[in-house]
């Protein structure tokens, strides 16, 4: 039970229009407090548990994107938020966009909405408190993703 | 065509005509580039007391426009993006990123040209 | 060593990181309460050290969780030689090292981060260290030793003869809980302008023994507020909640500033309040008893 | 001896993924180099595969935050190609919604601004009462950040008796709150510690560096897209520019503040005087021509260029965001400030990453 | 000191929390939740389809389906205004958390005689696809 009562969450802004982003700030605001959770905000990778991404890939932040991803200790859950990065959004033909989280990274579970509600992204987070719980217990590691070359191209 | 806008035929004429805006109080406000007969079609627009004034010059196919940064220093950040996305090369910039403002070199090459 | 002080010690081990953890807990829920939210639980650093425990353990060097079980154990030393009442000076030398071994952790991961916060944290020290030496050689004048036992077996509380001094290690509590206005080297909730500061590459383990450590750290400082008061525990104790629950406040209602003005603060005003309370107890020779 | 730091593009305090490479002279900057491209996405091509109407989508989404005056400034420019006189009602709700996202954004603004010098329950403070503007647009547009109200040739949803009501109450609210929120910005010790004489800006030079919104009018530029003929609505209402001398970050925090009030003030005006009618015009056939488009965002001065050339996709789309504007500025103003002003400076630009590159 | 008076009375007076996910809100009657589509009189015409701007909408003429990504779909509400059958609604609950899923639809053609009954299926697949 220990993981499911301190996830700390790294935020990473990949080509989000900002508004999942202040969602996701809005949802450690006083009015939905993430923090009865023990929700944190971590700043650096390597202390946090649940990585939550808003925004479509491009092929400039899939590097930052993948450095991220790897830097962040076992056991560890990937959360999609938001239309952009579920499916690549309104954004998923533009030439610079490769698409979905999914196309560079494992994600555990999806947020849907443009953008989505703090309450939607609360169940996120709780989602992602149960599926932390099981991969410590199952000891399912995060593959190592590699970090240059072969961007899948955009068809999602 | 736009309102206040003025046709500019030639490269010398158009630095001339910005030092004088410049020295005439103008803001740089932006440029727009369009495609226009193989060639692009360049709108500067300055801004006076609220008013607009459009500057329109021909680049042909191969010329090297000048860069405005010397004048107005704002104008590396558009005209660098403009070697991004429509493959221009801008003479005397600034800070010239080399086409790689926005772009990497996976991404499509001069997406917008 | 008698029966009575393994007994003593081993109650410190357990003891101190349990009340340290209430007390993290504490701060974290009046700190949500006052910015109007609900906050978690009193025991989420329990939670959240299990959790660290729990995760995988990424390093950048070697030595850098050495530095880690340094600190740690130079600041169990520090608390328990404050039990004991061992002597005020070794005290703060002690605390000294197990500070500097955190900052060599942090300077030793390389990153520009950790790097940059360690040496604000450098100069915290250099903030606060003349006012611990000021305040054990304030207890000095007043018992003719720097023996803390002196303190504690007197019937008069050094509140009464030290009250500047007193308000400097308010400041000091403030300066070493790493809270507003002075949480620039590394900061426990708020992010910052250097991520994590000095602690931005210790993941898992390492990071939940800095953790324990910190909670061992609460109990010692406010152990150093406590002595101003310790003719009566209780009113000692009641002094220590207070000073902790005012700094928990000033944490609140004041935005970070730089450490130039940090150091400017304790390097004139902190010094000079410092200064005249000794002199006061030099010319006036008082002593307690 | 100098270090090289990097900043970004992945920084807690710094919502916005932009990359800074500062020079640091011990804890001074020295030089500093912006790198972008984190959130490009190819916006500006979206118009050739979908058709006008689809456009005002993508441009709300240029940015989340001040979305609804991107797709009003949006739809504006494209009724100007069409020559298209909109119902005075649209007008006034668009101004309406455009100022209540304006009201939301400066919260949003003091907040993380509060964030950026480490005052977290200031944050929280402003963002607390930040959810009171969401709720309101939430129940006008129904959806709390992006709210597609606006559409070429109206706008999409009226305002009923009941909403007009809500927002009345809301802003009765407001007001006081945001009383209380600009004594502690403009009166706590320590904020003005960090914010008084930083990064200061001559009047000049924010005029020559081509900056926009409260960065130019924080030094004492009185220039404000809302006074042009543009939007002649603006001065139905009694709008006054509101105008800095200082140039420093502490001046620009009290322009934001100040068009808080300035913002209220438009929107109970525009209440007041709300037309009775219709609230969309149909618009036929394919847009031709050229037009240019300024409105004035929270962040300052946005300039839509559209070009048609009689289908139903448009030519050319080109946004020139205020962020856009205002980051040469950051090339003046960050040599020469603490490292731990960094993140202060640059978020008095009020920056927007996402619409910068779009 | 104008912080002290605002910590001070946020801290007597009950937080501003709203307790989500142990107390849930009603979501407002206009907001904007998720597109609910009734097949009874879809014609399948495709204008929705061509009037979305993420393209979260794709009907297929061949098979009769109607298929919806709600996971793409950025609630323009587009479709709604445009659909000439009035098949498509807007609701105010929203989609969940979770999963990807897609809303796919087999549309009883409505000048043949009337199938047995509008098979409904939402598939939740990991990938939309
Ligand atoms: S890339 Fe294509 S599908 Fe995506 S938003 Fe642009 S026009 Fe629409
Ligand atoms: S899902 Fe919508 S709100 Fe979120 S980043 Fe994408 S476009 Fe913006
Ligand atoms: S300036 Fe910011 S808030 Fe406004 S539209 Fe752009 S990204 Fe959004
Ligand atoms: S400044 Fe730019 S990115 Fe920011 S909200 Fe405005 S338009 Fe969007
Ligand atoms: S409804 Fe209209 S668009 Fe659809 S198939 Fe029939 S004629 Fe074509
Ligand atoms: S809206 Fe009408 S004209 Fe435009 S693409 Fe769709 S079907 Fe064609
Ligand atoms: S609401 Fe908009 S995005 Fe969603 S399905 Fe309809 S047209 Fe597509
Ligand atoms: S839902 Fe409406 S618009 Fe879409 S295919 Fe069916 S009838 Fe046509």
């Amino acid at each position: 039970m220990s993981l499911a009562k301190s996830p700390w969450i790294i935020h990473v802004n990949c080509n989000s229009c900002n508004g999942c982003d202040i969602e996701v700030v809005a949802c450690l605001t006083p009015l939905y407090d993430a923090e009865r959770f023990g929700v944190l905000n971590i700043g650096t990778p390597k202390q946090a548990d649940i990585m939550v991404v808003t925004g479509s890939i491009n092929y400039k932040n899939v590097n930052v994107l993948k450095n991220i991803y790897n830097q962040i200790p076992d056991p560890k859950v990937v959360l999609a938020v938001g239309a952009c990065a579920s499916t690549g959004g309104i954004f998923h033909n533009c030439y610079n966009v490769i698409g979905g989280v999914d196309q560079v990274i494992p994600v555990d579970a999806y947020v849907p909405g443009c953008c989505p509600r703090p309450e939607a992204i609360l169940d996120g987070v709780v989602a992602a408190l149960s599926i932390l719980e099981n991969k410590k217990k199952g000891n399912i590691k995060g593959k190592e993703v590699p970090l240059k070359g072969n961007e899948v191209p955009s068809n999602a | 065509m736009l309102e206040n806008e003025v046709e500019i035929k030639s490269s010398s004429e158009l630095v001339k005509t910005v030092e004088g805006l410049k020295n005439d109080g103008y803001r740089y406000s932006t440029m727009i580039c369009l495609k226009a007969n193989d060639g692009h079609d360049l709108i500067y627009i300055f801004e006076k007391d609220n008013k607009l004034k459009n500057l329109r010059y021909f680049v042909k196919p191969g010329e090297k426009p000048k860069s405005m940064s010397g004048i107005y220093l704002c104008a590396l950040l558009i005209e660098n993006e403009y070697q991004d996305l429509f493959g221009l090369t801008f003479e005397g910039l600034a800070i010239d990123y080399k086409g790689h403002l926005y772009l990497t070199p996976n991404s499509p090459k001069s997406p917008l040209a | 060593m008698d029966m009575n002080s393994v007994l003593t010690v081993v109650l410190v081990l357990i003891g101190a990181p349990i009340i340290g953890c209430l007390a993290a807990g504490i701060d974290r829920k009046i700190t949500a309460r006052l910015q109007g939210r609900v906050g978690p639980p009193i025991l989420q650093p329990y939670y959240d050290v299990k959790k660290l425990l729990s995760k995988d353990n990424m390093i950048v060097n070697g030595s850098q969780n050495f530095y880690v079980v340094v600190y740690l154990i130079f600041i169990i030393l520090s608390l328990l030689m404050l039990v004991f009442k061992a002597d005020m000076l070794m005290i703060i030398f002690v605390y000294t090292v197990a500070s500097l071994a955190l900052i060599v952790g942090g300077m030793s991961t390389g990153s520009p981060y950790a790097r940059a916060g360690s040496s604000r944290e450098i100069m915290a020290i250099l903030s606060y260290e003349p006012i611990l030496i000021l305040y054990a050689l304030a207890i000095y004048l007043l018992t003719g030793t720097f023996k803390l036992s002196a303190v504690l077996d007197a019937s008069t509380p050094i509140l009464m003869y030290t009250p500047l001094i007193f308000i400097a290690m308010l400041f000091v509590l403030n300066i070493k809980l790493k809270k507003s206005p002075f949480d620039y080297s590394t900061s426990h909730h708020a992010h910052q302008e250097l991520v994590k500061g000095m602690l931005t590459e210790y993941s898992g383990p390492g990071f939940a023994t800095i953790e324990i450590a910190h909670f061992y750290e609460y109990v010692f400082l406010t152990g150093l507020i406590f002595v101003f008061w310790a003719a009566n525990p209780l009113i000692g104790a009641l002094i220590a909640i207070v000073a902790y629950l005012l700094v928990i406040v000033i944490d609140n209602i004041t935005a970070r500033v730089y450490w130039q003005w940090m150091l400017k603060l304790s390097w004139t005003f902190l010094l000079a309040i410092s200064i005249v309370n000794i002199a006061f107890l030099y010319i006036s020779g008082v002593k307690i008893v | 001896m100098t270090t090289i730091i990097p900043f970004g593009p992945q920084h807690p305090v710094l919502p916005e993924p932009v990359s800074l490479k500062l020079e640091l002279d011990n804890d001074v900057v020295v030089g500093v180099l912006p790198s972008l491209g984190y959130v490009h996405r190819g916006l500006e091509k979206f118009i050739d595969t979908k058709d006008y109407n689809q456009t005002t989508y993508i441009c709300e989404r240029i940015c989340g935050i001040c979305s609804a005056l991107h797709g009003i400034t949006y739809t504006k420019s494209v009724e100007k190609l069409f020559n298209a006189e909109v119902p005075e009602r649209a007008e006034y709700i668009r101004v309406i919604v455009g100022e209540l996202n304006r009201v939301h954004s400066h919260l949003l603004w003091l907040g993380l601004f509060a964030d950026g010098f480490g005052f977290e329950s200031l944050f929280y403070e402003c963002w607390k009462y930040r959810e009171s503007v969401l709720d309101v647009l939430e129940r006008i547009t129904g959806n709390r950040v992006i709210h597609s109200i606006s559409k070429v040739g109206g706008v999409s949803r009226d305002l009923t008796k009941e909403h007009i009501d809500m927002i009345l109450k809301m802003l009765d609210t407001l007001e006081p709150q945001i009383k209380d929120i600009e004594k502690v910005f403009v009166n706590n010790y320590t904020v003005k510690k960090r914010t008084v004489g930083l990064a200061t800006m001559s009047k000049q030079l924010a005029y020559e560096a081509g900056t926009a919104g409260p960065t130019l009018r924080g030094s004492g530029n009185a220039i404000d897209v809302r006074e042009t003929e543009d939007w002649d609505i603006y001065r139905d209402l009694g709008f006054k520019t509101v105008v800095e001398k200082d140039g420093d970050c502490y001046s620009r925090t009290k322009v934001r503040v100040k068009e808080l009030y300035e913002s209220i003030k438009l929107i109970r005006n525009a209440i007041s005087k709300l037309p009775n009618g219709e609230i969309t015009t149909p618009i036929k056939g394919f847009p031709t021509g050229e037009a240019i488009m300024r409105t004035e965002q929270p962040r300052g001065e946005v300039v839509y260029y559209v070009k048609g050339n009689g289908t139903k996709n448009l030519e050319r789309l080109k946004i020139r965001t205020p962020t856009f504007a205002n980051i040469p500025s950051l090339l003046l103003t960050l040599p020469g400030v603490k490292l731990a002003d960094v993140p202060i400076v640059v978020l008095t630009i009020d920056p927007c990453i996402s619409c910068t590159e779009r | 000191m104008g912080m002290l008076n605002l910590v001070l009375s946020n801290i007597s007076r009950k937080p501003a929390t709203r307790l989500y996910p142990f107390e849930i809100r009603e979501p407002f009657k206009e907001f904007k939740g998720r597109i609910v589509f009734n097949p009874e009189n879809c014609i399948l015409c495709g204008i929705c389809q061509k009037k979305c701007p993420p393209d979260a909408i794709s009907v297929t003429k061949a098979d009769k389906t109607w298929e919806l990504n709600l996971f793409r779909c950025i609630m323009c509400t587009e479709c709604v205004n445009g659909c000439p059958k009035g098949c498509l609604s807007i609701s105010n609950e929203r989609p969940k958390t979770g999963a990807k899923e897609t809303v796919k639809v087999v549309v009883p053609i409505v000048d043949k005689p009337k199938a047995d009954s509008p098979k409904a299926a939402s598939s939740k697949a990991a990938s939309s696809k």
